[in-house]
């Protein structure tokens, strides 16, 4: 467990912030969004981690995108933290990386609107074919569309 | 084990010589355990209306109207089958406990969506000054058995109480326009009982 | 020989997501798959926002009718972690038992369909017919044969009798020599081994890459079962092991999936022999502001649920990670090079949910023109296994459709 | 015209379509084929095309992706045809009312025959929910 918490505290100095544990091996950090792709191939690689998916949440003031990894053989989650500004929805995607990341990046980007940069095949995934372009459904802010 | 399979015939003689499997369901009642949850049902007794059930429904299938005629209020619930997801959670809530009870009625197909319902009415205690719903005299009848001596201080409590002992007895004084202080005991809405207690005083 | 392209779907109701798969073929030979998903979105994560904490699991339930522990379960555990309440031995034993006996009739429901699509449909009959023992035993316990209306956060709804116990423990004895049945069919039949030995391989590091969980993982012998790596409920109590094939075909992940029902059938003897006395609720006020994570081991593999919380009575962001999510992407891998007529086994053998093959149909590419019609999909697999039947020397017919 | 109520009560084909279901409702109605209810002994039988049939079994509530699909299968399909509403989400949409992806209630879509209320229903609902359709021909 401890190994885990003290890469993801040393790899990348004063990019990933706030690494902490919590109740039942639940570690969180926060991340810049350009070490993002970093960090999951060093989760990847160095502790056989397991991508289990990535959570978009709208805070209103900002898009928050929690990426869950987990380490099977601790049990333990690790779930790391991107904060997207509004006006600039933007991260590198992790598809190239991960092939797991590929639909849940197209999910995202469905619901939130957030652009995954680099992402081989950003069509829609869930929503209708006449869902009207640019409405996103979980996000909070009226543009959004319906809520 | 190429072949003949032997397991496998062995398993087919069984079922061939063996009890009937397939149930003979349209012809013989369908068994159904204790327990089950079927289609839920007001119990008119001790159902007392306060509408919980509608409020704990994750369906938001339980329909709760009031409707005031000539000085008389009445409220419904209604259950419809149509949206009801049977998962007993009215009854699990129920303020009686006994007020919806889950019965093992499950055969509700029917060609007419509107018609698979049930429903109850409960008669309403309205304020005396405004003519707002307080809440139905069943469920005031309830709290008022449920607080015990504690319900005599509560003038609507209490008054609703003594209306189900001798009903019809015991004429309010005439009401003026006004709430005045002596308005206190009376069936009143919160609103009312506050304006008659706090505001009249203050005045004065 | 032109590219063409064979539609399977749309329907496909699992989370949120029937999927149509488009096969682009030629000839016999699958090129590649695209699969759409999106048929069966409901928007459950939204709604979750618009639910109290205590409605929230009954939409969970409702989420995949075969996962309807699962979802709830991860929900729970999720909702849980973010309390951090200690829930009552009692009701940690009622939750495994339910979620192992979903293991039973999942599998079973499974086993039977795979059974159906090579056409051996004695296979289907049978594990349908030892599937409703649990059905039944589920609606004594909790009240429905689908949809168990039992887990609350902090505890569950309902109690197991315990003067009804014997009886259960009968009634599940009843399936180990069905079990045996089911085992024995698929092993020791040429034609199932020639069908599905070797056909849609899966290596550990495809596993990895896809993020596979479940059966589907463990077939290629990547060892990982929330059950025992993340220990919850009653897992850590009672004696059982993870089972793992090696080779990553459709016959290990039949076989997987058989024993995997030996070892639902040991956890929910050992947990109703040993039910503690005392509570099922530990009375949970308030949900506090804050975020939890919560995992199960579905029939299929990992359920991942993360809730967030603002401290009023409803979640500020609830998410669900269904695991088929991840495991029929596989799909895109596992097919590329086989025939279309494995490629309809290899479809089922993630455990996707059955719905897809009901509804196959076959458009070409240029026209649109319907070529083949669903029930002819299935049927063209089941000739596939006709050809082998006579190839190896049964002269006999397979039986009709059902 | 005796003789054609008479061949369509004595074995009504079933074509079974869902538009975005939980799948409870799809499994009970696979299960009545299954021996514990084999319906086939009254003649019933599960179709692979909608052109085949006479009843039109539909689950799930109608989400946006489906919803025009259902109205072609209704258009295809020979008359008369029965439709089935199985499970209270095709019947009146169920939780998922509120959600973006839904629209309107099966029932806006096709003209429903038999309303089946469950969720899921027992496989004997299903069972006397169909024998009902029957008796409106």
């Amino acid at each position: 467990m401890s190994t885990v918490l003290d890469t993801l505290r040393n790899a990348f100095p004063g990019r990933l912030l706030n690494c902490e544990e919590r109740r039942g091996a639940r570690i969180y950090c926060d991340a810049a969004p350009e070490v993002i792709v970093d960090a999951a191939r060093e989760l990847m690689d160095g502790h056989r981690a397991r991508f289990i998916t990535a959570t978009g949440t709208d805070t209103r003031n900002a898009v928050e995108i929690l990426y869950h990894f987990s380490i099977d053989g601790e049990g333990a989650v690790v779930s790391l933290r991107v904060t997207l500004p509004k006006d600039r929805l933007e991260v590198d995607s992790l598809a190239p990386l991960i092939k797991a990341a590929e639909w849940v990046e197209r999910e995202i980007h469905e619901m939130l609107g957030v652009r995954f940069r680099g992402h081989p095949d950003p069509r829609r995934l869930l929503l209708a074919d006449d869902w009207p372009e640019g409405s996103y459904p979980l996000r909070r802010d009226g543009e959004g569309g319906q809520s | 084990m190429r072949y003949p399979k032997i397991r496998e015939c062995g398993e087919a003689l069984r079922a061939l010589f063996g009890k009937r499997y397939t149930t003979r369901f349209p012809a013989v009642e369908a068994a159904v355990p204790e327990g089950f949850r079927g289609a839920p049902r007001f119990d008119e007794k001790e159902c007392v209306g306060c509408g919980a059930c509608a409020v704990v429904c994750p369906a938001k299938d339980i329909e709760v109207t009031d409707e005031i005629k000539d000085g008389k209020g009445t409220r419904r619930l209604t259950i419809h089958y149509d949206d009801c997801i049977f998962c007993a959670q009215c009854a699990r809530n129920c303020i009686t406990g006994k007020g919806v009870v889950m019965t093992k009625e499950f055969d509700l197909a029917t060609t007419d969506r509107g018609s698979v319902r049930d429903s109850v009415e409960k008669e309403l205690v309205l304020c005396e000054m405004c003519g707002e719903v307080i809440a139905a005299r069943d469920h005031l009848l309830w709290i008022a058995r449920r607080v015990g001596p504690a319900a005599y201080t509560n003038p609507t409590l209490m008054l609703t109480m003594l209306d189900a002992l001798s009903p019809g007895e015991g004429t309010a004084p005439e009401k003026g326009d006004e709430i005045r202080r002596g308005d206190r005991m009376r069936v009143l809405c919160p609103r009312c009982r506050r304006s008659s207690t706090l505001e009249f005083s203050l005045e004065k | 020989m032109s590219e063409r392209i064979i539609a399977i779907g749309p329907e496909h109701p699992l989370q949120e997501e029937p999927e149509c798969f488009k096969l682009h073929v030629e000839g016999e030979k699958v090129l590649s798959l695209d699969i759409q998903l999106g048929y069966n979105h409901r928007g459950v994560e939204k709604l979750a926002e618009s639910k109290s904490y205590d409605q929230i699991l009954f939409l969970m339930e409702r989420i995949c009718g075969i996962c309807s522990t699962s979802h709830p379960f991860a929900g729970v555990n999720a909702l849980e972690n973010l309390v951090g309440v200690e829930v009552p031995e009692r009701a940690k034993y009622i939750r495994s038992i339910l979620g192992e006996m979903e293991r039973i009739h999942s599998h079973l429901l499974w086993l039977g369909l795979a059974g159906h699509f090579m056409g051996y449909n004695t296979l289907f009959m049978w594990a349908w017919k030892t599937r409703e023992i649990v059905l039944d035993l589920l609606e004594r316990i909790s009240g429905n044969r689908q949809n168990y209306s039992m887990f609350k956060v902090g505890g569950v709804r309902r109690d197991v009798k315990d003067d009804e116990i014997p009886s259960y423990l009968k009634e599940l004895d009843r399936l180990l020599p069905a079990l045996d049945l089911f085992r024995g069919a698929v092993a020791d039949d040429p034609v199932v081994h020639a069908r599905t030995k070797g056909i849609g391989v899966l290596t550990a590091e495809d596993i990895r890459r896809f993020g596979a969980v479940g059966p589907t993982a463990r077939a290629s012998g990547v060892d990982i079962d929330v059950r025992r790596d993340d220990p919850y409920a009653a897992y850590s109590m009672v004696d059982w092991k993870v089972v793992t094939g090696t080779r990553g075909d459709v016959y290990d992940k039949v076989m997987v999936r058989i024993l995997e029902m030996y070892e639902s059938h040991a956890i929910i003897t050992q947990c109703l022999r040993k039910l503690p006395p005392g509570e099922i609720d530990a009375r949970v006020k308030e949900i506090p502001a804050g975020e939890g994570i919560g995992r199960h081991e579905a029939p299929r593999g990992e359920v991942m649920h993360y809730v967030r919380s603002d401290g009023t009575n409803r979640p500020a962001r609830y998410k669900v990670r269904a695991p088929s999510f991840m495991n029929v992407a596989t799909n895109t891998k596992a097919v590329v090079g086989q025939t279309i007529s494995d490629a309809t086994l290899i479809l089922a053998a993630v455990d996707p949910c059955y719905c897809c093959s009901e509804r196959v149909s076959a458009v070409e590419r240029r026209t649109g023109k319907r070529l083949w019609s669903g029930a002819e999909l299935v049927r063209l697999s089941q000739d596939a296994t006709r050809r082998l039947r006579a190839k190896m020397g049964f002269p006999h017919e397979i039986s009709k459709d059902p | 015209m005796g003789w054609r109520r008479w061949a369509r009560t004595k074995s009504p084909w079933v074509f079974h379509f869902s538009t975005g279901s939980c799948n409870n409702c799809d499994i009970e109605i696979l299960d009545c084929l299954t021996p514990r209810f084999d319906v086939e002994r009254f003649g019933i039988q599960l179709v692979g095309s909608i052109r085949h049939a006479d009843i039109l079994l539909v689950t799930g509530s109608v989400n946006r992706r489906v919803a025009p699909t259902i109205r072609e299968l209704y258009a295809k399909a020979p008359a008369p045809c029965l439709v089935v509403a199985c499970g209270t989400c095709a019947c009146g949409q169920h939780m998922f009312k509120e959600s973006y992806h839904t629209m309107d209630p099966l029932d806006a879509y096709v003209p429903v025959s038999v309303y089946i209320p469950g969720c899921p229903p027992k496989p004997e609902a299903f069972i006397s929910g169909i024998v009902k359709a029957v008796h409106t021909l």
